[in-house]
């Protein structure tokens, strides 16, 4: 099959689609994932052909989503389980960090629990509370799990690919505001390894560090400070646990210049760890102090105030030239 | 006798269809449930038995859930008054007045609900959970408090804000995007809208236990959803309030739909009968009835503040509309229910009774006719008057006592906005 | 008639006194407990109506939970068979023989726990949940397992563990601080324990929903306290399990305290009940009658079996030691009433009923002395024949895939380590 | 009432029984609270004191707690809820993260929260698993909620103190390991504000950053560079959230290089954000970059490897001298 345009939620259920085809084991499990397809339409037409065995619509609470997912990988299930935003994943928190995240430990190796959590996140849609959160380095920070967050189409396809066939949990954060983007998937293409970060933007004077909805947002930042005669390169970090640091470290050795940016808060989110780690191995090399650009360290604003907090092409270009002024 | 039962076993995780009797019982809440039963016995016959005990009998005969889902009805769907040996004293000393009063309540409340719909389509609000259907089941139980009572909604109370006091175009705020919940809840003690499914209810248990400490004998009103029957916090806050005595009714709305998911997603047994198993009462309610759910929330209130601790009732309701204004329920559900379900029409069904019963006249309609359109108008103008919030918001009310980080980064965005306005004046020059 | 009603209420957050049959049973399992009705009749003359019914009626008297706590039992507390209608059919395959033989599982459970007891005293373990007084109610459920069925433990289970046949000693070593969970779930269908109260009851019901997806007609029983009864995880897998038709089977053990907590701080009625309130059966045993625990763990794996879903058993015991070896019970319960119980002691009504109907010799019991006394050598040989884990054990298995994170910081470590060599072997020079 | 030498533990008691006798609403909660005085004995006596209406043994339900606690709040009350110990409070974390943190806000400011939830926490005594966790940047990251841990006994008793009287919800960690340490108590001293950190011992080669346990073993780090004629400045930081950044920022400019030490994975833990924004605030002044010394990315491991895992003298040494080494 030659590669084709896809939305980047459409690519996710055509992942979805292709690994139940390869894999009985694997089942789709969540509120409003039948019939409905998801509230973001993620799993459409999946039950439809795949069945109520294998795509399941849940009772309304989400520990019981991700502690019977447990069960169900005990029992040699593969679930892919939907949260339906990121606000709502918290219920399903301690099953996560406590169970999802240790068990394959506690048995010393003996069992294991490829359970992938699909979480929807981010802002940028206008929504109302617990709808537009950036909760991933809350997820990161615990040992056991896997997080990732594709950027576009393509890597939605074959991450959530690589997602399901990892005997490790993988929380996988889907940038909602980008569901609709469209982009090429070739279907064919052997994808690099899941927790590789990957340039997408070749340049020489800043680098900037990105993942899931901010990539765009950097790329469209680099191509105006292009404009300007600032040559900016852009990672795409996709990884968020682990973090490929050998990239991000060759970037910053490459420009002298870092800035991170992520929809989160920057006060200990995924940029602190990047910004030390890389301080740390690239001290000599750093020519300004890594920059981080982020939400603040307040609730999530209501939507009329959410292109205030989120990180905008404005404030990335604004810490590239704060950056450079170093 | 040992024979692999995949055929009965093979639809296990999918629901057990026919374990629906709320579902099914939805086709007709009038009608006495029969459908708890079934589940229960279908497969009674292929019992296998436990592999040490080569003799073992036949699957036992547990019993089914003893209850048959009764339904409190007081108007029947053509609202005629039906006699409840129970109920009736509860529901004696409603005068005309007050009858044509629930009238208004929902006439309004619906227009309301009509008119935050249509601001939603005009690109006023970002979303809107429609009420349509569930305005006897908030008016009813509204009307049944005491203004010392503390309400604790979901995000559909609208009828509920109603009877409290609160400002219609208060609640409008939070979809319209310009807060996160607008009014103040300790001035018509009325709990700000959760949208995290199930959490109001600990919070409402918290506050009732509160009141315990305080010797007063205010109820609280933990309402909630069919779906969110489901959630942990749920059951936590059914065992808090059992513990403690706590004086907290839990109030269900079973409109049936939780999003595309029936209630047989959530139970497999009618949802009021959950409370026995916390040890207090529950009781199942005709939530179309407005006088029916008065005189069982009322029953239900001068229970908890006799000191008996919690109760649930169930209000057995319909969502006729979507979930929200982003929802499209065609996408599961069939159109022939809901009109079922517009034969019961809580507001008809009033209206038809205050006819026949000649409480109300043409006079009344066409007042109150005319009352909702100017209440529409000045929703309408009020939304649209509503100012954006300052940018600088954003950092306010994080903290109480303030946050040294909060002041540090909103001290960066003061310099980054300045930093625009020099450009701007730059460029002015 | 609208008087406040401090005294009633003063008291509602400390838990309902009055509220708890469980406890009251508690002190005598056989009979009939009568309490439940107590706290929901005790204040009804003192109804308090609704401010706008200034004629309502008395608070109502909605009925009590109808059930009186039903404790299954086959053998009295003195060892006398009793006859009953309905359980009497599970036990009658039952020979002499296998009743020896839970004797001997029973004994050697409770040395083996005796054992680990006095080996966290000598140091050689950190922490010992004792399973003391819980005997019967471990071998009873664990003998009535398929080898096919798996087991949910809590982390006291260590007499189910031995039905299993799990290697005793390897439970000994998350204790010891060697490992956090020693053995292979998968080769005895027996999960690790599980420390975070209730967790286990959703991972049951996830591998029962796989069973039904397999189409397999095995059982799992998830293990857990009375006090795990109040987590929200073990509501949600009572939901799910329901709603999925999955066959779990709920095993509470009640053994009446949660450290320092009795059973009425986390219900009002009877544990066993709370299975109504979704839908499924729930029977109450006596939990220190091993052939009641048999037989009632027999029907209901059967009912479970046949596919009609989840039951519930409650297993009505004693904890007849400290919570663990951390706790002093002496803090908060009376010795008089763990006194009360070891005249209920699962093993000597075994024993009793044994060597009245001249069941067993004194050789079987003194071979079986002699079996236990080897069992307690080899067991303590083990322990302190168990080795520590390498250091870099903490790097082993946190990822089935391996995570560069964790190989970055294992070569930190390792570098570290080395940096020590360097300079013991310098001042080996 | 002159200074008294108390253990941790005992100053926490007396503080809640100080704060229980000046305010008839502060009200204590949680598991074996009462008449066992909790299984580290903190609200020892204190039912017996002040009866079973203020010290409330409750359900077994981390969830329940937090969330009545919260309506409690609501009611007018001033809850101190105990989680027993560290890894049992993610049951509770969806009400802590979406409810208790994001009320005040979502009021508008129109309600207060005034919740204290106290959590022993940390490893370091030989317990098993979920019994010696550090998950403080699991709150710290969540805006909304203010973060301390007492090193000692006399910030143990001010610091609650402060916490009960904060408006905000206070997450409490007590370093359980430090429980039975005894320090003088001043109680009528007045205590700096809660979220200020503190130069705990002065120095001019090295800063050491560090709260909670890790404070006693970065002071006895502190002796042993003295003895090799290291002089190491050691600042207990006290608060996670806000953090007390110009003092942070006072020791590092003063001594050119800092390390940050806690028990919590280095990985997103407090140490990343202190360490990003220190360089960013002290670029120029910095020697070396600031090094981390804390756990590793794995569960926390069984209580026989435990001293490998944690931050002790050594690897606190170690630090001091890789830092010098720049
Ligand atoms: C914890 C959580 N999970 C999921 C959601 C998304 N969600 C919003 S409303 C809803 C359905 C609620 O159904 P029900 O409780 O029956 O209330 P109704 O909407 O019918 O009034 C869901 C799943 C949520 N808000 N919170
Ligand atoms: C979520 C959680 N909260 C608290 C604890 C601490 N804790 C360990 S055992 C226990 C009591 C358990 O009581 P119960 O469920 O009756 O089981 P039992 O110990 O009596 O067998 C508590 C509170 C825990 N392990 N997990
Ligand atoms: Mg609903
Ligand atoms: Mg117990």
């Amino acid at each position: 099959m030659a590669a084709e345009k896809l939305a980047l939620a459409k690519a996710i259920t055509e992942s979805l689609r292709t690994a139940m085809e390869n894999d009985p084991k694997v089942i789709v499990m969540g509120e409003d994932v039948g019939k409905l397809g998801g509230v973001f339409r993620v799993t459409d037409g999946l039950q439809k052909d795949f069945g109520e065995r294998r795509v399941i619509d849940t009772p309304l609470a989400e520990s019981g989503i991700v502690g019977t997912a447990i069960g169900l990988a005990l029992r040699g299930y593969r679930p892919v389980v939907e949260i339906q935003f990121d606000g709502f994943v918290f219920p399903a928190y301690d099953q996560i960090v406590t169970q999802l995240a240790k068990m394959h430990a506690r048995a010393l190796g003996k069992i294991k629990l490829p359970v992938v959590v699909r979480i929807p996140y981010g802002g940028g849609i206008g929504a109302v509370e617990h709808h537009s959160e950036s909760p991933e380095a809350l997820f990161a920070h615990v040992a056991g799990l896997k997080v990732v967050s594709p950027s576009n189409a393509s890597d939605a396809y074959w991450m959530m690919q690589q997602a399901i066939q990892s005997d490790d949990p993988v929380i996988f954060f889907e940038p909602k505001r980008r569901y609709w983007d469209r982009a090429e998937v070739e279907r064919e293409a052997i994808p690099g390894p899941l927790h590789k970060a990957r340039v997408v933007r070749e340049g020489t004077d800043v680098s900037l560090v990105a993942y899931g909805p901010m990539v765009k947002t950097c790329l469209e930042a680099a191509e105006a400070a292009a404009a300007e005669g600032k040559s900016v390169e852009v990672v795409d970090l996709r990884s968020m646990s682990p973090i490929d640091f050998d990239t991000v470290q060759a970037t910053t050795e490459k420009t002298g210049r870092l800035v991170v940016v992520h929809e989160a808060p920057v006060f200990l989110g995924t940029g602190a760890e990047i910004a030390a780690r890389v301080t740390e191995r690239s001290f000599y090399h750093l020519e300004a102090p890594v920059l981080r650009v982020g939400g603040y360290h307040v609730p999530y604003p209501p939507a009329r105030l959410e292109d205030e907090y989120l990180p905008g092409l404005d404030r990335v270009l604004d810490a590239v030239d704060r950056s450079l002024a170093y | 006798m040992t024979a692999k039962k995949a055929p009965a076993r093979a639809a296990a995780p999918a629901p057990a269809k026919s374990a629906g009797p709320a579902k099914s019982a939805a086709k007709a809440p009038g009608r006495r449930g029969s459908a708890a039963k079934t589940p229960a016995t279908a497969r009674r016959a292929k019992a296998t038995p436990a592999k040490k005990a080569p003799a073992a009998p036949a699957a036992p005969a547990f019993a089914a859930p003893a209850d048959e889902p009764e339904l409190v009805q007081l108007l029947t769907a053509e609202g005629v008054r039906v006699p409840h040996p129970e109920y009736d004293r509860w529901v004696e000393d409603i005068t005309a007045d007050e009858l044509r009063g629930f009238y208004r309540d929902m006439v309004l409340t619906r227009r309301f609900d009509a008119e935050a719909t249509s601001l939603q389509r005009q690109g006023e609000l970002g979303l809107w959970p429609s009420l349509l259907g569930q305005e006897a089941a908030q008016i009813g139980s509204g009307r049944a408090l005491r203004p010392d009572d503390y309400v604790f909604p979901t995000y559909r109370e609208h009828g509920v804000a109603w009877c409290r006091g609160v400002d219609p175009t208060l609640l409008l705020g939070m979809f319209r995007g310009v807060n996160n919940g607008g009014w103040d809840p300790t001035s018509n003690n009325f709990h700000l809208y959760t949208i995290v499914i199930g959490s109001q209810a600990l919070h409402a248990t918290g506050y009732a236990m509160g009141i315990g400490l305080d010797g007063a004998d205010s109820a609280v009103v933990a309402y909630f959803g069919d779906g969110a029957s489901s959630q942990g916090d749920v059951a936590e806050a059914f065992t808090f309030s059992a513990v403690y005595n706590a004086p907290t009714l839990f109030f269900c709305q079973n409109n049936q739909w939780a999003i595309s998911e029936p209630t047989e997603r959530q139970t497999r047994v009618p949802l009021y009968q959950r409370a026995r198993g916390y040890g207090f009462p529950g009781v199942r309610v005709d939530g179309n009835d407005v006088l029916a759910v008065l005189a069982v929330t009322r029953a239900a209130l001068a229970h908890i503040r006799s000191g008996q601790g919690p109760m649930l009732v169930e209000a057995f309701t319909y969502r006729m509309g979507a979930h929200t204004t982003s929802d499209d329920p065609t996408r599961y559900r069939a159109d022939d229910e809901r009109q079922a379900w517009e034969a019961k029409d809580p507001i008809e069904r009033l209206r038809a009774h205050l006819l026949a019963e000649g409480l109300a006249d043409e006079a009344f309609f066409a007042s109150l006719e005319e009352e909702s359109e100017a209440m529409g108008r000045s929703v309408r103008e009020a939304i649209r008057a509503m100012p954006d919030p300052d940018r600088l918001a954003i950092f306010e009310n994080a903290y109480a006592d303030g946050s040294s980080l909060v002041d540090e980064e909103r001290a960066q965005f003061e310099e980054y906005q300045a930093s625009f306005a020099d450009v701007s004046a730059g460029e002015g020059e």
